[in-house]
């Protein structure tokens, strides 16, 4: 059963990691991904605001988890995705999939990024240092790499 | 449950200036192309709002939906621009 | 600067990422793999001892990290190997990584893993229940998984 | 350092008896090959411990060596079988 929450409070990687491993004792291996508000020189923010469609965000997010956790047979998989203001630093995202393999747990960990990206419905606004904001345009690439899933063949995968 | 209910998000909430209205459903309209056809006459806002129609996605009850996709009075029906999340 | 550790004492993910991401201030991924010691009912083990070669395993590590920087643009980078006496459940080996973009820090921590798998001095012998104790065969699979890395030219990459 | 330092690890270990040992270049032995050839001689431990040399690696001065690697006095030489690491 993937844990799944949508919330604008910040969350621990930490204490996330050691649930999951809590939860799928039999594991040997976990993967994560956080995914971080960036600002930097060449392209400066001061917040972003992310905004989303409550009704179905939580639901979509719980079938592609199931999705995954068939695809690659997974013992358990933990998605966090905030929503409202966020500054640069601060945590937006957070993919962990716990597998007996490490090629299941890094590839499943790997479609699900790719997915929020380009499925889960989130529209990120950035605030920048004159008191302008702008909505973050979609990459043609994050679509293409959500899409290279539907005609990929699971790898096998042997060793942990 | 005879009308509509639309929602906008992101750049299209701005533009049409609404986050959410119910609406019958408008004579005429058996699909969502029908649908932005017609929401596109109802103002300038809303004429800027779906200007280019490949810059919106849209979902019918939670499901994401294509031009042709058909709707009846009772839908949710979701307007918002390409997807920006993780 | 890659922070390298090969020690017997367990280690803390969560501590772990958190000293990455202010090591990394600009970083927008965060990518992470732990492997644990498995025991399952169709191989149940009791323990596991980890030996290295000393002299080796950290210059070895040190070098494949710095590699891993520069292949991958990587803003920062962690590698924690333990060796002696584990037992199920407890974690053997971490990798985390810190890149601008999600593919470059996936893809790192997954090159990382590979190598970690056949190149890092390590050899594991299990204990099983009857008081005996079994040296773990090499997988051919891993060396494959490791090899791959030389042939294939990075991935490009856009987006976070 | 006019001798080498061999040191066994794993299997290796187990089987020739020695974690690590001092050695005088044998004469003769120019390469990692030769070295393996000679320490086979030694005893039934080490004759078994290099017996399928498929599952054999090595490292001189820390380094992946193979059967045509060099070797001098002075350098420090292991055994080991193929990693399980990570």
């Amino acid at each position: 059963m993937p844990r799944i929450a949508v919330q604008s409070e910040t969350f621990d990687p930490g204490a996330e990691i050691a649930a999951l491993q809590a939860a799928a004792p039999q594991a040997g291996a976990i993967a994560t991904f956080t995914g971080v508000v960036r600002s930097d020189a060449a392209h400066p923010i001061v917040a972003m605001t992310l905004e989303h469609y409550p009704a179905m965000t939580e639901p979509a997010i719980r079938r592609i988890a199931a999705q995954a956790e068939q695809r690659f047979s997974l013992l358990g998989c933990t998605i966090i995705h905030r929503f409202g203001r966020l500054l640069p630093g601060d945590p937006i995202v957070f993919v962990a999939t716990a597998a007996s393999h490490r090629r299941a747990a890094l590839q499943a960990t790997e479609f699900l990024i790719d997915w929020l990206k380009t499925r889960a419905p989130f529209w990120k606004q950035e605030h920048l240092s004159d008191g302008s904001a702008i909505w973050v345009a979609a990459l043609a690439q994050d679509e293409a790499d959500a899409d290279r899933w539907s005609s990929l063949p699971p790898r096998n995968d042997s060793g942990s | 449950m005879a009308s509509l209910r639309i929602l906008y998000f992101a750049w299209l909430r701005e533009r049409t200036g609404h986050g959410e209205e119910e609406l019958p459903l408008p004579e005429g309209v058996a699909t969502l192309g029908d649908l932005i056809a017609f929401l596109r006459t109802r103002s300038a806002g809303y004429a800027a709002a779906f200007a280019d129609p490949r810059l919106v996605r849209a979902a019918v009850n939670q499901e994401f939906a294509r031009p042709e996709t058909a709707i009846a009075a009772g839908d949710e029906v979701a307007f918002f621009p390409p997807i920006t999340g993780g």
